[in-house]
């Protein structure tokens, strides 16, 4: 069935759509937990073209990659996780916009 | 003509989501409605309902501690099944390997448990 | 004979000397002066050696030694002199010890100010400091002036002649006068954009000429007559800035206005000497053809500085930035003999280099001795001072001849040597250059006049410090300067002999040989 | 389509050959029998639960009051269907969706029983299988979180908020431990089919112990006991079912996620909960006990792994492990959420990965000699057990003199007992100081200084 | 299946990383389980004696030259020396770091989730030691910045991006005085970090996709595979360019490199100084050393076509860092902005793309690594009761009120200036006279033009230090404890050996300059 065929260039394109998506929203967002999951979105994007061209390459390093990537992005959460929460309690609020302390 | 082994769980998946997603909009045309302001309010055992739940939206720090646990300790256990699966092939090594592993993350949980991080208060 | 390291002695020397003065205790500022003069003449007896050490007929360059440094970017410590670097060395030998005692009295405290008879509110403008600081300073300074001119690595020469303005900054920057702060940092990153000039410069030096630094391999290099343009506007761009020449000269008249006497006399007398020694020695030999080419806009430069200069000078109401105004149209002279590519031209630009040295160092340190009695460096706030301090009035006015290359006086034959250098190759240059001279005499009796004759100025006398004539030290201070000048405007003999064959050896690197009709070789005329 | 089929066990080639219709008739049937087990599942749970406490229970409609459930349903379904105002529309109405979706679609890698003919297709009676099955599994049943904490967050109120967020903590909470149990598993059976493991508990290894050689049963709920135990402990907690049920806990949270739900979606969140109770036994059986495969005294007949047969030890496992559910229900006492949280965090974790590394040292050591076995697994025991021993306890709460309470009190507390009195401190003192403090919730600001040693 | 092939591991060869990955674990088991009084003395010792365990190895494996951990990790010439400059600069930067006498409890806060001004945190900000765990955070920094320089492919060098940015971000929540500011800049930090690393990713996806598309069946993200790949012509250029330009804005945003030096002044101003000091000077090594890794080994084939690229960032950095610079008032800032141009510096020595320019650029990182920390030593000496006085106008005439530490920040700044005799002279003549051989002149041009503009702002701290009287609002400068001045000593005491005799450090780093691919 050629639904269920996609060819590599498919998930390319989406990889390469959702990358944007994450970009595009760190710049246009304001709360920081938004822009840490838009963050997340583009490593999981680059995640896809790995396996992808894994997959194209025909063997597993990709893949392999894709799970060290995993692995960053969890620490990445849990660091980011906690830097947000510590400012949300000193402060009580998560957005970007109100952390404006630092001008030069 | 044979499908993909991954088209059987979508097709379940297609048949729940259809039934609960009938369920839920039919709720609303089955039922009877009658306007009752009270009633629309959120419910706190009969008091006057706070205006925002949870201290207005900070939710206790636990939560958030418990979440980052498991982000750590989830990522080990995605580690830990292809070794699990693999294990006979990899043999010592691989058995090596994994014990440092553990015990790196063992080093962290030792950390939280000292600290308190997993007591619940 | 010439084995004994000369060279870097005499440039550790005051180092060691500052070293030695900085740890002296502050509570003592008379030992540190003691010592620092002390050692200063320590250093003048040394050169005096060096200077008849030196061959006058012999190598063009003399006394040379060579350390290595950092070998891997061909960088050594390689110090030589010729005749050109001997003059400017002793130069500084002599005026550093004048200065010193010139100074005497810089660093004492506003309350001493008051009790010399000064007027208090105004003596109160310069912030006084530690003793053994600034003389420090002035020894620190010294050490790197006589590293700039005794360097023969292209580098080394880099390295003294930005870290010469470290010490100039903070004499002017900690112990000037009012606007001190703006006039030390205008001087700093003025020198500093030359200096980065100059470095850009000299890096491209080094990678075409095969990552050496050594001068006399740079001489012989071939390279693309573009690049060495370009090469040579950088150093030309530092040393224009430092000489300073026409459109980079604003900050000279500041720094000189705001600096304290002593530091004026050194920074004027010598530290702007290294842009015209910097251009004799660096952008002449090391690129001939660049030098050539620019020669004419080179020319014109000096040729507008002597005017505007001597035009702005004459304006001017404040003693101090009238004199260092006065100096940078002489700059403008020294430009041109420079520039007129002919031995008299030359030694004449260089004879120009030492005289004007003296003689306003000499100018400097006697408004210097005005100032401090009056308070006061503005043109009218004196008037008749002379009927006070006729003795003092008398030394500025021999000074201001001096200036202004009166026959009799040492400038007048560096003068001299100049117009007839360049009117040999370019006339009109030495007639615009020559009509320099009418205003200079314009200006410096004009200023001798305002300040010293005519009706006393009331508000004078009641200056006690007005009444007190030249005292011991500063006659001490003036007399060997005023001898110098006398001597060598009589008798400059032994002095050119060490000049000529240097700047003959330049005027071959540069591919120039004299015109016929004064040089006396009839086969290089054309 | 001319591969001989003799072996019962299918293999991961067995699957995606299947034919759309047979495709389409599996579905509908796992669906069918998820909403029929929940049907029966909340009949049986209330009889027995009514059997234990010596009452009936529901035995009015229908035979033996089986209709009792539908009946509960269809009254719910014509209840009114309130949107409560606080709510955040869209996501509260999509809520127990994902709940439900994510139960049943967890059975669409559960095996029922081996290959057999259905209208003439040679197939298994799975839905399907794939390379990573208990991974599909796994993440239904994280899926299934975000119904619960999303319920809880757009009902726009209290109780709802807790009880979600308490939900969510406890289910990621043993998610840790199950994910964990379950490595066991894969490292003795080598793969992560769910067809597979059943196979590979069908013939028991031979263990070798200390030179004995002992015919090891098959089923990992007994070679793999300590993982087994964990997996079930895990799976009440990830069902939220007693004694663990605390996001519903009624004394304190009303009802929990659920509270501003009513009219089908209630019904859908009670759905989802019996479908993951039996998803989840079905889930145990497979992976620890046997799968379809007939239990011991049974397999003495040869035809008990045959056919259609092993469907029927499936569903006697998973009626077992649903009645010990509600045995659970019946019998056990609510744990407090503390308790609940450190029984996960520090019973069931480090016991699991103790027991990970003990259980793959024996396997990479089983091939060494004797004396290397010995020192490989002496010296880790040995280390384990110094640990074990020099684990700091915790330093007991130091008994405070009066005149440390006494400093501690904000400056200008009146009045002020004289040194030599032996007054307890007045309790206005400690409500001053607890006025003081910022209401946190969560961690106390003062307390935590003493926890750190 | 067979048994699979296991990569060869040298352990010798990576014992310093492997050192203080152990010791950070250390770290973290001690504290979990030594007594909170003695954590901070303890803490310090091992990290100390970690850091000159790990030089030590690194030392003895000075003349290792291979691949290994299945060509993963190179250890080779430039690998080792930035290691080494890596580790010493970080045991200065520990130095500051284990500094408590300055202030009590050191520069760290205790707890950095307390709600800002509630009684607790007024208490802690009072009398409470600062965390200790900023000591194994920094271990797993040094362990990462260690492995970035030695990645020897891009997945590993990812992970070691993140190894030693992760605890840098945290590192920067933890200021014990104006901890808001401090929180802003790590969420500032993380989230731009975050996202520059992201785009690290996406690139390293993209190239392997090229050298998959390359050579089918042989791609992979190794330097030696992309090597091979950007020669062989018949791979698709698009996914080339578009991989190297989105790993080049993660490199660059750690290297400080404008436009994506952003973060930069107010993560440096936000951040604890002592922190500050070890980012400007190590992250600074490690991000440059894993720029030059990847522009020298992987893609050197394409030098021709990203190097005027960068030359454009390169002169847009060293501008916008000293135009910038000219505005500060606040001195942690205009540090910060004196890092982005000398990055702007430093990428000119790097596109030289020669030996020279290798390493002359090691050296650079060395001689500017010493010279930061002295500076920020001395800004955590400048305190008056609010902590430490950051803002220009209250250093006024502190050379006055204390001359000692006004002038060797003056000799900090003069080298910072490029003054000949400092470090900061010989390091810029370095990486100019690199750049001029391999034909940049544009560059080197544009960087002597913009050190013109930088040297204005340096000038005007020394003016406002010396040249201006004392107000009454200037600080006293706080005595030093031993850490702190022996952290400054060793900076300033570099700085001008670098400066007068830079001989042996030019000759090791150009011993080193040779890259194995």
């Amino acid at each position: 069935m050629t639904f269920f065929s996609v060819s590599p260039t498919h998930y390319l394109i989406l990889s390469a759509v959702l990358f944007t998506i994450g970009a595009v929203g760190v710049l246009v967002r304001r709360n920081a937990i938004v822009l840490f999951m838009c963050v997340e979105l583009m490593l999981n994007a680059a995640n896809l073209a790995l396996v992808t061209f894994s997959r194209i390459n025909g063997n597993l390093d990709g893949q392999i990659m894709a799970f060290f990537v995993m692995v960053v992005a969890a620490a990445e959460v849990v660091v980011g996780l906690a830097i947000i929460m510590s400012i949300f309690r000193s402060r009580r609020s998560a957005s970007v916009d109100d952390a404006n302390l630092l001008k030069y | 003509m044979s499908l993909s082994p991954y088209v059987p769980i979508i097709g379940l998946f297609a048949i729940a989501a259809a039934f609960a997603l009938f369920s839920v909009a039919s709720a609303r045309i089955a039922g009877p409605r009658r306007y009752n302001k009270a009633k629309l309010d959120a419910y706190e055992c009969g008091i006057e309902p706070s205006p925002e739940p949870v201290g207005g939206g900070r939710i206790p720090i636990k939560f958030y501690l418990t979440a980052m646990l498991f982000i750590v300790f989830d990522i080990e256990i995605i580690f830990l099944f292809p070794w699990a699966v693999s294990f006979d092939l990899l043999g010592a090594f691989g058995f090596v390997e994994m014990v440092l592993f553990i015990a790196a993350v063992f080093v962290a949980y030792a950390y939280v448990w000292r600290r308190g991080g997993l007591d619940w208060d | 004979m010439s084995d004994f390291p000369f060279l870097s002695v005499l440039t550790v020397a005051p180092l060691v000397g500052a070293l030695v003065v900085a740890l002296l205790p502050r509570s003592r500022p008379d030992l540190a002066k003691q010592v620092a003069f002390g050692w200063s003449l320590l250093v003048l007896a040394f050169s005096v050696v060096m200077w008849f050490a030196f061959r006058a007929g012999g190598e063009r360059f003399q006394f040379r030694e060579s350390y290595a440094w950092i070998p891997r970017w061909g960088v050594n410590f390689t110090f030589a002199a010729d005749g050109i670097a001997l003059v400017m060395l002793m130069l500084i030998a002599i005026l550093v010890p004048v200065v010193i005692l010139a100074s005497w009295h810089e660093t004492d405290g506003p309350a001493e100010a008051t009790a010399d008879g000064g007027d208090a509110p105004r003596a109160a403008v310069t912030v006084r400091r530690s003793a053994p600081v600034y003389f420090a300073l002035l020894l620190v300074l010294e050490c790197t002036m006589i590293g700039v001119f005794a360097a023969a690595d292209v580098f080394l020469f880099y390295v003294f002649f930005e870290v010469m303005l470290v010490p100039m900054y903070f004499l002017i920057g900690s112990f000037g006068g009012q606007r001190r702060q703006y006039a030390a940092v205008k001087f700093f990153l003025y020198s500093l954009v030359g200096g980065l000039f100059m470095l850009a410069a000299v890096i491209g030096l080094w990678v075409v000429g095969g990552h050496t630094f050594d001068w006399q391999k740079l001489t012989e290099i071939d390279m693309a007559t573009g690049t060495g343009r370009w090469l040579f506007l950088g150093f030309f761009v530092a040393f224009a800035i430092k000489a300073p020449f026409f459109p980079f000269h604003t900050w000279l008249p500041d720094a000189g206005g705001a600096a304290p006497a002593g530091a004026a006399a050194l920074l004027v007398g010598v530290l702007d000497k290294v842009g015209t020694f910097g251009i004799l020695r660096y952008c002449l030999p090391l690129f001939p053809e660049a030098s050539r080419w620019f020669a004419p806009w080179a020319l014109a430069l000096a040729v507008i500085g002597i005017i505007y200069a001597a035009l702005l000078a004459v304006g001017q109401n404040d003693l101090k930035r009238l004199v260092s105004y006065t100096s940078i149209a002489h700059f403008g002279f020294i430009g041109v003999g420079i520039f007129a590519f002919t031995t008299q031209g030359g030694t004449g630009a260089v004879l120009y280099m030492l005289n004007h040295g003296l003689a306003t160092g000499l100018l400097f340190l006697v408004v210097g001795m005005f100032v401090a009695r009056r308070g006061s460096a503005l043109v009218s706030d004196f008037g008749g001072a002379g009927k006070l301090v006729p003795l003092l009035a008398g030394v500025f006015f021999f000074a201001g001849l001096a200036s202004l290359a009166m026959p009799g006086t040492a400038p007048f034959v560096s003068e001299f040597l100049v117009l007839v250098g360049t009117f040999t190759v370019n006339k009109p240059v030495a007639v615009i250059a020559t009509a320099g001279i009418i205003l200079a005499a314009a200006y410096v009796l004009w200023m001798v006049q305002r300040t010293t004759q005519g009706t006393l100025n009331p508000a004078l006398s009641d200056v006690p410090a007005m009444r007190q004539d030249l005292s011991l030290r500063e006659k001490v201070v003036v007399a060997p300067l005023i001898a110098l000048i006398l001597l060598l405007g009589f008798y400059p003999k032994p002095v050119t002999d060490v000049i000529n064959p240097a700047v003959q050896a330049t005027m071959q690197d540069v591919g120039k040989s004299d015109p016929a009709p004064t040089a006396g070789n009839p086969e290089a005329a054309k | 389509m001319n591969v001989i089929y003799l072996a019962q066990d299918p293999t991961l080639a067995d699957f995606g050959r299947d034919p759309w219709w047979l495709v389409l008739i599996k579905v509908v049937v796992a669906f069918v029998f998820a909403v029929l087990a929940t049907l029966l599942g909340v009949w049986f749970e209330r009889r027995v639960v009514g059997f234990m406490q010596v009452r009936p229970g529901p035995n009015q409609v229908g035979p033996f009051g089986l209709l009792q459930t539908l009946a509960d349903g269809l009254k719910m379904a014509f209840k009114e269907d309130i949107l409560p105002k606080a709510a955040d529309k869209v996501v509260y109405f999509f809520a127990p969706t994902i709940s439900v979706i994510c139960a049943v679609t967890a059975l669409s890698v559960v095996p029922f029983g081996p290959m057999v003919s259905i209208f003439g297709h040679w197939t298994p009676l799975q839905v399907t299988d794939v390379s990573v099955a208990v991974l599909v599994l796994l993440a239904c049943s994280s899926m299934g979180i975000y119904g619960i904490v999303l319920g809880g967050w757009a009902s726009g109120s209290t109780y709802p908020l807790l009880g979600g967020l308490r939900s969510t903590a406890q289910m990621i909470s043993y998610e840790v431990a199950m994910g964990l149990s379950i490595v066991a598993v894969f490292m003795t059976a080598g793969t992560m089919s769910t067809s597979g493991i059943v196979a590979a508990q069908g013939h028991g290894t031979r263990l070798t112990v200390f030179g004995t050689e002992l015919p090891a049963p098959g089923w990992y709920a007994i070679l793999l006991l300590p993982s087994f135990i964990i997996f079930f402990i895990a799976t009440v907690g990830e069902t939220n079912r007693a004694p663990f049920d605390l996001p519903e806990a009624e004394s304190e949270l009303v009802a929990g996620f659920m509270t501003e739900y009513s009219s089908l979606k209630f019904a859908l969140f009670m759905l989802s909960e019996y479908v993951s109770m039996v998803t989840m036994s079905a889930v145990t059986t497979t992976l620890f006990l046997g799968g379809w495969r007939a239990p011991w005294p049974i397999t003495l007949w040869s035809g008990a792994n045959s056919g259609w047969w092993p469907m029927l030890w499936f569903f006697g496992k998973v009626l077992i492990l649903v009645f010990v559910f509600v045995w659970l229900r019946g019998t056990l006492p609510r744990l407090r959420y503390d308790q609940f949280m450190r029984f996960g965090w520090k019973v069931l974790l480090p016991i699991n990965l103790v027991w990970i590394l003990a259980l793959s040292g024996i396997r990479v050591t089983s091939g060494w000699e004797r004396t290397d076995r010995l020192i490989a697994i002496g010296v880790p025991v040995a280390v384990l057990l110094l640990f074990v021993l020099f684990w700091p306890s915790r330093k007991p709460e130091q008994v405070r003199t009066l005149q440390e309470r006494v400093d501690e009190r904000p400056a200008g507390s009146f009045p002020l007992p004289p040194m030599d009195l032996q007054v307890p401190p007045s309790p206005r003192t400690r409500r001053v100081v607890a006025e003081r403090e910022p209401a946190n919730v969560g961690v106390g600001s003062d307390g935590s200084d003493e926890k750190e040693v | 299946m067979s048994q699979l092939k296991l990569p060869s591991i040298d352990y010798v060869a990576l014992a310093p990383i492997l050192i203080l990955l152990g010791t950070a674990c250390a770290g973290v088991l001690i504290e979990a389980f030594v007594p909170r009084r003695a954590r901070q003395v303890v803490q310090l010792v091992v990290g100390l004696v970690a850091l000159v365990a790990a030089m030590v190895m690194v030392v003895r494996n000075a003349n290792l030259r291979l691949l290994t951990a299945g060509s993963a990790v190179a250890v080779d010439g430039p690998a080792l020396f930035l290691q080494g400059s890596i580790l010493v600069l970080a045991a200065v930067a520990l130095l500051l770091i284990g500094e408590r006498s300055v202030e009590r409890g050191g520069a760290f806060v205790a707890q950095a989730a307390l709600p800002v001004e509630s009684e607790a945190d007024r208490r802690q900000a009072v009398k409470e030691g600062g965390a200790t765990e900023i000591y194994p955070l920094t271990m797993f920094a040094v362990a990462g910045m260690m492995l970035f320089v030695a990645a020897n492919d891009l997945l590993t060098m990812f992970v070691a991006l993140e190894v030693f940015s992760l605890p840098l971000y945290l590192l920067c929540a933890l200021a014990r005085r104006r901890r808001l500011l401090s929180q802003e800049a790590a969420i500032k930090y993380f989230l731009l970090g975050a996202y520059a690393s992201a785009f690290f990713l996406f690139g390293v996806a993209l190239i392997y996709g090229f050298t998959v598309g390359a050579k089918p069946g042989a791609g992979g993200v190794e330097f030696g595979t992309i090597h091979a790949a950007v020669a062989d012509s018949s791979a698709s250029p698009v996914l080339l360019y578009a991989g190297l330009a989105m790993l080049s804005i993660g490199l660059l945003f750690k290297a400080n490199a404008a436009p994506f030096h952003v973060w930069t002044p107010d993560v440096y101003q936000g951040a604890p100084t002592p922190i500050t000091g070890f980012m400007a000077a190590c992250t600074k090594v490690a991000a440059f050393g894993g720029l030059l890794r990847v522009l020298y080994v992987a893609f050197a084939g394409a030098a021709w076509n990203f190097r005027p690229v960068l030359g454009v960032i390169a002169i847009l950095t060293m501008l916008v860092g000293a135009v910038l610079a000219v505005t500060q008032t606040d001195i942690k800032r205009l540090l910060a902005y004196s890092s982005v141009a000398n990055a702007g510096y430093l990428l000119v020595g790097v596109l030289a793309m020669t030996k020279d320019g290798l390493s002359s650029t090691m050296f650079y990182l060395v001689a500017y690594g010493f010279t930061v920390l002295a500076a920020f030593a001395v800004v955590t000496l400048v305190r008056d009761a609010d902590g430490e006085a950051t803002h220009l106008s209250r250093w006024a005439g502190l050379g006055r009120r204390s001359p000692l530490f006004a002038g060797l920040f003056t000799f900090i700044l003069l080298a910072f200036a490029g003054i000949p005799l400092t470090s900061g002279f010989t390091s810029k003549f370095a990486v100019f006279g690199a750049a001029l051989d391999g034909g940049q002149t544009w560059l080197v041009i544009a960087g002597v033009l913009t050190s013109m503009i930088l040297a204005f702002p340096y000038l005007r701290v020394v003016v406002i230090m010396w040249l201006s009287e004392p107000g009454e609002s200037t600080p006293r400068v706080t005595m030093p404890g031993g850490l702190t001045a022996a952290a400054l000593m060793i900076g300033v005491l570099a700085t001008l050996v670098l400066g007068v005799a830079p001989a042996p450090l030019l000759d090791l780093a150009n011993g080193a300059a040779e890259f194995v691919r």
